[in-house]
């Protein structure tokens, strides 16, 4: 086991985890954001998880099922998973196979208001061959499973077989993870106590507190004066990076994240129709100027929208260009001339759009009006029109009615690269596809490749085949691609074995582990 | 004598059996209580006459006056003005009407817009009459002049005149509407003896020249007797007696007229009648208004209200005991 | 009746009042003897209600000059008294409601409208006279019962919009009266009553005044009521003392022109039996503060004005009559006394 | 004509006093220095410089230093006076207009008009303000004119009610009573008598409405309802100042101070303005 | 009375339905939705996202909806929020708590604070110390509550680390007086915000009664100042505040909202912003019809109340 199980220096001393969103959703096959993740991870188990390494690591399981330990058929459809004999509830049943049948069947049935039935909707003919052990067909071999199967937390079947358990379940969830549900205050804090029966050791404190702090500047105040041990999602604002540091006793950490933050085109709109446009907004934006002063250095600039962590991950992307001269020419060539108000304009289409993003996000207002400022340089009209996040990620979002928007996306499903919703051409709701290819983007050559890479378990095949992909994004821009997330998390001395993964949504993955130092 | 005003077939104004009762919810816990302001209240203004109304304090000489000009709806009973009865017309077809009477109130510094100036305020009955320009400015100036007030104070606001000459404002306004009928509630109790004088001899003025008809309220026994023809006399919202002047205040009728006579000061005599034995208002529901505090009260009084009686030419008064000589403060003439 | 005796028990003298550049009450001289009524009479605006509040320093804004000094009350009072103007609050305060009390044009809104009127008189009572508890409660009874309230204890518990006009007025005395002062200034206390409450207030401050020896400035337009009451009668005109007399001798035969005036003005009763309905008049009207002319200030409305002394000299206050030890002066402020004659 | 006269000296009145005077001069300069200025000024609003972020005051030529993307303070300052001042100027005057309207109706029309009226105004505040600007300015189209609009119906009940109260005084006085008497038509009423006479008081109100809009924009702002960058306004200056309040404490300090002066100044304004209109009234 | 108030409640259910109906509508008719949060979900769809919106029934006419909604409140049952699956009367009573205790102790420093200030710019009307008086009002007034708040963060926690930046208690430490100086900070900056309006309305008051006739009938009685003051003046200026008050207090259940933020308190007022951005529906409509309902009362009892302690308007 990755983990030398160890009891902190003072394991009563509670962790306390500031959050900037509060954690509302306990069950963890229904619809859920990052900030709920966190929590899940710590209350349930799967049956493998993804430690920071990008490796799968068995948790429920005994192993992680691949192609070389015969887990998985040589055609990739037939699997066969053994769990652990020893794993119990927390209300001291034991974990059974049917728990995992009865958490899979959940998210095949489609009346089950399921968050996300991406590849488990592939598996086929679940049966229990064994006191421990279960198998199933694939529909079709499906490589990101493991990585799927990664987040999907095991239910226990005895607590929600009836009608009516899933909202009991909402105030007092029972899983097999290291913590136990302690209590809830809304708005306030939830509470996590250790569970000394946990299958893979014992949680390094006996207690968890993870507060609610609506307020990002409140929050790093939290940080300062010590009421919270460990500043976590939603992070310290990149402009008070430095502050942090000087900070005594406490120290900020930039972690990794998935997400991709760049500027999104709806390849719907005229005006973005035109790869020269897109690339010529790319060349006028001062990327490094903007990565240098408002995000304080902190961001990592990227071309790819793969996080630089995977495996898959092409390092040798064209580096961008900031370049208005070549920007302007590039428009010139292209056929957009300046009308008489300055503003480019082709076949009586204006070079004019709006941009949107969140509300309330002072360093994306700030790029925005940098790049709005560059823009109107070379001739062309960004005008922002922010909005409120359920404005924002509404039917504004998922049917594509914006022009351009600010947003940070991870693209993986889990901790594989598959960004097929996203931009696989039959993948977009605003053209009646299922999935969440916002942009509109639409490239046969895409397609077929996504296709290759999702049916081959062959590392090398897919390495080759996400390269490209990568390459052709890259070309073909349907977003800009700024930089790679970095959140920048504040920990407290003191407070061991913090370890940020990129490969999961929430660094409290592995919050069992930390511990007070002696 | 001078005779009481032959009456006149059609009077300007006549009160049919006016009541008022005020519904008033003392607090959210009460019920709320019937007060009755007036009862009953019957009463002729000839053209050219003027009836003087007295009455201890609360007994409803506003409450009638307010209602004989439709600014307060009767409980019941009709008002007529020129023999046309106005008692339901709408506000709307009443403005046309509204020209033929006028007001002047009790109060005289709530009665003048404080945020206006004087000609602010005097042009508003001659905009309403159709008067404007030099014209409207002349008759202002006439009508100032003829409550003792000079051309300097049209730019001034009321708050800049003292009581007195607030009231006079009053009248002059109520006078601009060349108006047929005044109704003028305690219009002179806030003015000095002079000025008093100037005002009642520009009512007795009027009423001479122009046939004006003048309800005249009042609690100073000696002004109401000056100015007026027949003075009326209420008590607890029940007229007790009218008659001419003179012999009102000669042979009063009722016991309660007595009183009011008696009290009024004279000079270097001063003649307090004794406290009521009983505190006011517990006089029997049914019976005389009076009866509770009245010297003279027989068993009947407290049985029933007596309806007003003539007891001698012009004169009528509300109370049984005919047989009573009360003493009044004129020596008798006859 | 307790004849007016002893020393003054308040004596003004030079009296001025004015705010910022206009003057309103200028030179104003006069006692008040023990137990004595002055009756203060004369035309709206002439400073009667500014005077009374000036002496008890309740004029804030107003520059007041002169002297004004109270007297123990006795047969003989003492020499020196208090001086009344520019004593500083602290030290006006204790002589409040106690040596001098003050009843105020308006009965109805003299007093607190969410206090009961017992807590109200208990109030005064523990402050003048040191009573609290059961002893203040009698006390207050008492009082209510002195000035004439039917049901003192029940009238007690109440609050003063429960009680009619005549009852507030009547409680306003007794509040006034509670401190056992020896002088009350009473500014026009009946207007707004009728005329049998009118009767039963004036009343009552006779009363008082013969058992309390109670010293008394009455304010009024009323010459009926002023006559009926007082001992003296002080007319002021335009800010000014015009007249100065015992009231019989006034009201017999009244010296200054403007007097005269306030008289042949007054409805009497024996007009109507005369059928003599117009009353006298004074043609024109009252000069405002600010164009008071050096003469008299009566002398544009006087029959009697002669362009001589009268519109350029302003005519001294001066004896009418060569007052007797002891008698009663009257005294007139007219050039042409004289010649007026009685 | 006589209308003329006593406006004529209301003005007069009003300048008579120094607090008239100074805050007269004071809005008007604000007014002309935010409407005007920045075409004066050497740095515009929203030129931004990357490399000059975070000047202190003096620093380059800027007089109140820069903002977070080197923008000169100044130049934002005085630009987002114009949304603030129109935002607070603005939705006050509708919101005075509207209340006193519907309040002097209900409050002379007792009845079936009164219990309309102040079932609308119930109805309205059974509703919280965030409700309101949650709700609405997600529903109508972000801007400043939405902005108006939701500030003005979250504040125009309270006038309504002090002026529908006033009225109902005002209404009883004989001086009304008066002119109705004379058969005056109802308009003429409301508008000659009754309505000077109930303007202190919501003046008074109009005066504690102005502070609340310009704040209550910076909120509609912060969620992300209202105006849109680079435009500025001084509450979400100030909002967006408040992470930097400890490292460049100026950046909030300014707007914040200019907001107080602005909103006493109009205090001051009203209550010369209540003086002028009401003479009579002395101490 | 129980007329008056059968009436009165009467009226009032009415207002209810009206204003339940109105709220509905608007919030509905806002773009976004509860599901809206899930769109950037690795995996989500927006076919999943229809299907799961059907299941909770998002997509029937509206009208539906309300009948619904409605039919069920009546019969007791206020629903679940569609975020964390809690009944909404345990969301709200849960969340009462906080908002009172903050409203509370606000209103303890506020109000004697405002009417202080209030006296004392009537009683020295025209001099330096009114100007003082008011100037102080327009400043917390014109003052961000949000501004003010993080100001005293960093003073009394940050730099003098007096009191907590925020929460209910501090983990560990739950007693009482943990509790009293986590809300001192809160409470502060809520009272100082909500003085100018006792004040202005305490000015206005006590102004127009400090000129009556009765308080000179007191001078001239020779009451002592002081008394004056708080025994003729302060009650009859307390009085009509009591109608202010009815309107206030209930605006406290959202009008905290921004301290709640900068303090993290766990009240109404930031269970409505959480609710209405997440268009947890039920939670919304759950709390504008509290609210509401709150208002009516409010207002009701102050009506009361007034006519209980006046009395003038007493029987
Ligand atoms: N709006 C009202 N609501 C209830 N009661 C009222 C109202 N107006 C007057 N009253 C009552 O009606 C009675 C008569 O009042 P009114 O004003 O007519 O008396 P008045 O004879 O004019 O007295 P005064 O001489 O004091 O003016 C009084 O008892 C009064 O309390
Ligand atoms: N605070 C003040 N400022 C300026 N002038 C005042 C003030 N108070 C009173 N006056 C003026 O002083 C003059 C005298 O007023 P005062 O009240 O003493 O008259 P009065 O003799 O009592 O008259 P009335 O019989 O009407 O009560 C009036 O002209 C009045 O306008
Ligand atoms: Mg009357
Ligand atoms: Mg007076």
């Amino acid at each position: 086991a990755p983990f030398a199980a160890a009891r902190g220096a003072d394991p009563k001393r509670p962790i306390i985890v500031g959050l900037s969103q509060e954690p509302t959703v306990f069950h963890p096959l229904l619809p859920h954001i990052e900030v709920d993740d966190g929590l899940l991870m710590n209350l349930f188990s799967a049956l493998w998880f993804i430690d920071e390494t990008g490796m799968l690591q068995p948790d429920l399981a005994v192993t992680v099922p691949s192609m070389s330990n015969g887990g998985i058929s040589p055609d990739g459809r037939d699997w066969r998973v053994t769990l652990r004999p020893d794993a119990t509830w927390h209300d001291g049943q034991p974990v059974t196979v049917a728990d995992i049948l009865f958490t899979l069947n959940c998210l095949r049935d489609p009346a089950f208001p399921a968050f996300s039935r991406t590849g488990v909707e592939l598996i086929d003919d679940i049966r229990q061959t064994g006191p421990h052990e279960l198998t199933w067909r694939m529909r079709a071999p499906y490589a990101p499973l493991p990585a799927v199967l990664a987040s999907v937390m095991i239910v226990p079947a005895h607590r929600l077989a009836h009608d009516g358990d899933r909202q009991a379940f909402s105030t007092d969830p029972v899983g097999s993870g290291p913590f136990m549900w302690g209590g809830r205050i809304p708005s306030e804090e939830i509470r996590l106590a250790a569970n000394p029966r946990w299958h893979l050791g014992v949680p390094g404190v006996d207690r968890v507190i993870i507060r609610y702090i609506p307020d990002i500047t409140v929050m790093f105040t939290q940080f300062e004066t010590g009421e919270i041990d460990f500043l976590g999602m939603q992070g310290i604002p990149p402009d008070r990076y430095a502050q942090a540091r000087a900070l005594t006793g406490r120290r900020p950490i930039r972690a990794p994240q998935p997400f991709i933050e760049g500027m999104a085109f709806n390849l719907g709109r005229p005006q973005f129709q035109d790869p020269a446009v897109r690339t010529a907004i790319y060349e006028a934006i001062d990327k490094d100027t903007i990565l240098e002063t408002i995000c304080e250095n902190v961001e990592q600039p990227t071309e790819s929208f793969l996080p630089r962590e995977s495996a898959y991950f092409d390092a040798a992307l064209p580096p961008h260009r900031f370049d208005p001269q070549a920007a302007r020419e590039r428009l010139d060539r292209a056929g957009w001339r300046p009308g008489p108000d300055g503003v480019r304009r082709r076949d009586g289409i204006r070079l004019e759009f709006t941009n949107a993003t969140t509300a309330g996000n002072p360093i994306r207002a700030q790029i925005q009006e940098v790049i709005q400022e560059s823009l109107l340089d070379i001739g062309i009209v960004m005008r922002i029109e922010n909005r409120p996040a359920a404005v924002m990620w509404g039917a504004y979002w998922t049917r594509s009615q914006f022009d351009s928007a600010l947003v940070s996306v991870d693209y993986m499903t889990g901790s594989d690269p598959d960004a097929s919703p996203y931009f696989q051409s039959d993948r977009s709701p605003a053209r009646g596809g299922a999935g969440q290819n916002v942009f509109q983007y639409a490239n046969p050559e895409v397609d077929a490749l996504f296709a290759r890479a999702n049916t081959s378990f062959d590392h090398a095949t897919r390495v080759a085949a996400f390269a490209r992909i990568q390459q052709l994004i890259r070309r073909d821009l349907p977003l800009l691609p700024f930089y790679q997330v970095m959140n920048i998390e504040g920990l407290v001395d003191g407070l061991d074995n913090y370890r940020s993964n990129v490969n999961v949504r929430s660094n409290l993955w592995n919050l069992a582990r930390w511990r007070w130092a002696s | 004598m001078t005779g009481p005003v032959p009456p006149d077939p059609v009077p300007l104004l006549s009160l049919r059996g006016l009541s008022k009762t005020y519904l008033r919810r003392d607090g959210l816990l009460t019920r709320p209580r019937a007060v009755a302001a007036a009862r009953d209240v019957t009463l002729d203004i000839a053209r050219g006459e003027v009836l003087g109304i007295v009455g201890e304090s609360g007994s409803g000489k506003s409450t009638v006056g307010r209602m004989a000009m439709r600014l307060l709806e009767p409980t019941a009973g009709a008002v007529h003005l020129d023999g046309a009865d106005i008692t339901h017309l709408s506000e709307q077809a009443l403005r046309p009407l509204r020209h033929k009477m006028q007001m002047i109130f009790q109060d005289p510094s709530a009665s003048l817009n404080p945020r206006q100036s004087i000609r602010q305020i005097l042009t508003t009955p001659l905009r309403l009459r159709g008067v404007a320009g030099a014209d409207a400015t002349q008759e202002m100036l006439e009508t100032l002049a003829l409550v003792g007030l000079g051309p300097d104070v049209l730019g001034r606001a009321p708050s800049t005149f003292s009581g007195g000459q607030r009231q006079r404002l009053s009248i002059a306004r109520a006078l601009l509407m060349k108006p047929e009928l005044i109704v003028a509630d305690e219009a002179v109790s806030a003015l000095d003896v002079c000025v008093q004088a100037q005002i009642v001899n520009l009512f007795r003025h009027l009423r001479d020249r122009f046939n004006l008809s003048i309800l005249f309220i009042g609690h100073d026994l000696a002004v109401v007797g000056v100015i007026s023809d027949r003075i009326a006399v209420m008590y607890r919202g029940t007229l007790v007696e009218i008659a001419p002047t003179e012999q009102l205040f000669r042979r009063p009728r009722h016991p309660y007229t007595a009183r009011l006579l008696s009290a009024e000061p004279r000079r270097g005599v001063l003649s307090a009648p004794a406290p009521p034995a009983t505190p006011a208002g517990q006089h029997a529901p049914d019976g005389c208004v009076f009866s509770a505090r009245c010297p003279h009260a027989a068993d009947a009084c407290r049985t029933r209200q007596p309806a007003l009686a003539p007891v001698a030419p012009g004169h009528r008064a509300a109370c049984i005991r005919t047989d009573l000589d009360l003493e009044g403060i004129l020596p008798h003439s006859n | 009746m307790t004849a007016p005796g002893g020393g003054p028990v308040l004596r003004v003298r030079k009296l001025g009042v004015s705010f910022g550049q206009t003057s309103l009450v200028d030179g104003l001289n006069f006692d008040v003897g023990r137990g004595e009524i002055v009756a203060l009479v004369g035309e709206s605006g002439s400073g009667k209600s500014v005077s009374s509040l000036a002496i008890l320093g309740l004029l804030p804004g107003a520059d007041i000059s002169g002297s004004a000094v109270l007297h123990a009350p006795g047969p003989a009072g003492d020499r020196d008294g208090i001086e009344l103007l520019g004593r500083p609050e602290r030290l006006l305060r204790p002589l409040r409601g106690k040596r001098v009390s003050m009843i105020f044009q308006d009965p109805m809104s003299s007093l607190n409208p969410i206090r009961t009127i017992g807590a109200q008189l208990r109030e005064i009572l523990a402050l003048h006279a040191g009573l609290d508890g059961r002893a203040a409660e009698r006390r207050a009874v008492d009082l209510l019962a002195q000035v004439g309230i039917v049901d003192p204890q029940g009238c007690m518990r109440l609050i003063p919009q429960r009680l009619s006009g005549g009852m507030r007025q009547r409680v306003v005395i007794a509040l006034a009266i509670a401190g056992g002062p020896d002088l009350l200034i009473a500014d026009e206390p009946t207007t707004a009553l009728d005329v049998t409450i009118q009767a039963q207030v004036l009343r009552l401050l006779l009363d008082l005044r013969a058992d309390m020896g109670m010293a008394m400035v009455f304010i009024t337009h009323n010459l009926a009521v002023a006559s009926a009451i007082a001992d003296r009668v002080v007319v002021l005109y335009a800010g000014q003392i015009v007249e100065d007399a015992p009231a019989a001798a006034f009201f017999a035969a009244p010296r200054m022109p403007y007097s005269r005036g306030l008289l042949a003005a007054a409805p009497g009763l024996d007009r109507i039996a005369s059928g003599a309905r117009r009353l006298g008049t004074l043609p024109g009207q009252v000069p405002p503060p600010d164009e008071r002319g050096a003469g008299c200030r009566f002398a544009p409305r006087c029959a009697w004005m002669m362009p001589d002394p009268c519109a350029r000299r302003m005519p001294a206050l001066e004896h009418v009559a060569p007052a007797g030890p002891g008698g009663p002066p009257h005294l007139a402020r007219c050039a042409r006394l004289e010649e007026i004659g009685e | 004509m006589s209308g003329g006269m006593v406006s004529h000296g209301v003005w007069r009145r009003m300048t008579a006093g120094r607090g008239g005077v100074i805050s007269l001069l004071y809005i008007g300069s604000i007014v002309f220095a935010c409407f005007c200025g920045p075409f004066l000024l050497p740095f515009g609003p929203t030129s931004i410089d990357l490399h000059h972020r975070f000047l202190p005051p003096l620093a380059h030529g800027h007089v109140l230093g820069t903002d977070e993307i080197g923008r000169d303070l100044l130049a934002r300052v005085l630009r987002g006076g114009r949304v603030s001042l129109i935002v607070g100027v603005v939705s006050t005057v509708l919101s005075s207009l509207i209340g006193t309207v519907v309040g002097i109706v209900a409050g002379y029309r007792p009845g079936g008009t009164r219990f309309l009226i102040t079932t609308v105004i119930d109805t309205v505040l059974c509703f919280p303000v965030i409700f309101l600007l949650l709700t609405l300015a997600a529903i109508l189209h972000p801007g400043l004119v939405t902005i108006v609009g939701i500030v003005t119906l979250v504040s125009w009940m309270e006038v309504a009610r002090v002026a529908q109260a006033q009225t109902v005084l005002v209404r009883q006085m004989d001086y009304v009573t008066a002119v109705m008497a004379m058969g005056a038509p109802d308009r003429q009423i409301l508008f000659r008598e009754i309505l000077p006479n109930i303007a202190p008081a919501i003046i008074v109100s109009a005066t504690l409405n102005i502070a609340r809009a310009i704040l209550l924009e910076s909120y509609v702002s912060y969620l992300g309802y209202g105006i849109q960058p680079p435009e500025a306004s001084w509450g979400n200056l100030l909002n967006n100042a408040q992470e930097y309040l400890e490292s460049d404490p100026w950046l909030a300090v300014i707007p914040g101070f200019v907001i107080a002066l602005t909103v006493a100044m109009f205090n001051v304004l009203g209550a010369a303005l209540r003086e002028a209109i009401a003479p009579g009234r002395r101490a | 009375m129980t007329g008056f108030l059968l009436q009165k409640l009467g009226v009032n259910c009415l207002l209810l339905v009206l204003v339940s109906m109105v709220g509905f509508v608007l919030v509905h008719a806002t773009p976004g939705g509860p599901l809206a949060q899930f769109a950037l979900s690795p995996g989500m769809t927006s076919a999943r996202l229809a299907e799961i919106a059907h299941g909770m029934g998002l997509d029937r006419p509206l009208w539906q909806q309300y009948l619904h909604w409605s039919a069920r409140l009546a019969t007791g049952d206020w629903g679940r929020s569609y975020r964390d699956q809690t009944p909404v009367l345990t969301m709200i009573w849960l969340h009462l708590g906080a908002t009172a205790q903050l409203g509370l102790a606000s209103l303890i420093l506020s109000f004697p604070l405002g009417v202080a200030l209030g006296i004392v710019a009537a009683l020295r009307a025209g001099t330096r110390t009114e100007h003082l008086a008011s100037l102080l009002s327009v400043v917390l007034l014109s003052l961000p509550t949000f501004w003010l708040g993080l100001v005293f963060i960093y003073v009394f926690s940050v730099r003098l680390g007096w009191f907590p930046a925020g929460n209910l208690t501090t983990p560990g430490h739950g007693a009482f007086m943990d509790h009293l100086r986590h809300l001192a900070l809160p409470s502060l900056t809520l009272g100082l915000v909500s003085v100018p309006l006792w004040s202005s309305y305490t000015q206005a008051f006590a102004g127009d009664i400090w000129r009556q006739d009765h308080i000179r009938t007191a001078r001239a009685l020779g009451v002592p100042a002081w008394r004056i003051v708080v025994l003729h003046l302060l009650p009859e200026a307390l009085l009509p505040l009591i109608p202010v008050a009815g309107v206030y207090l209930p605006t406290l259940l959202s009008g905290a909202l921004v301290t709640e933020t900068v303090f993290t308190w766990p009240g109404i007022g930031r269970l409505l912003l959480d609710s209405l951005q997440y268009r947890d529906y039920p939670v919304v409509m759950g709390l504008l019809v509290f609210s509401a309902a709150l208002v009516l009362l409010c207002s009701l009892v102050a009506e009361i109340l007034h006519h209980l302690c006046d009395p003038r308007l007493r029987g």
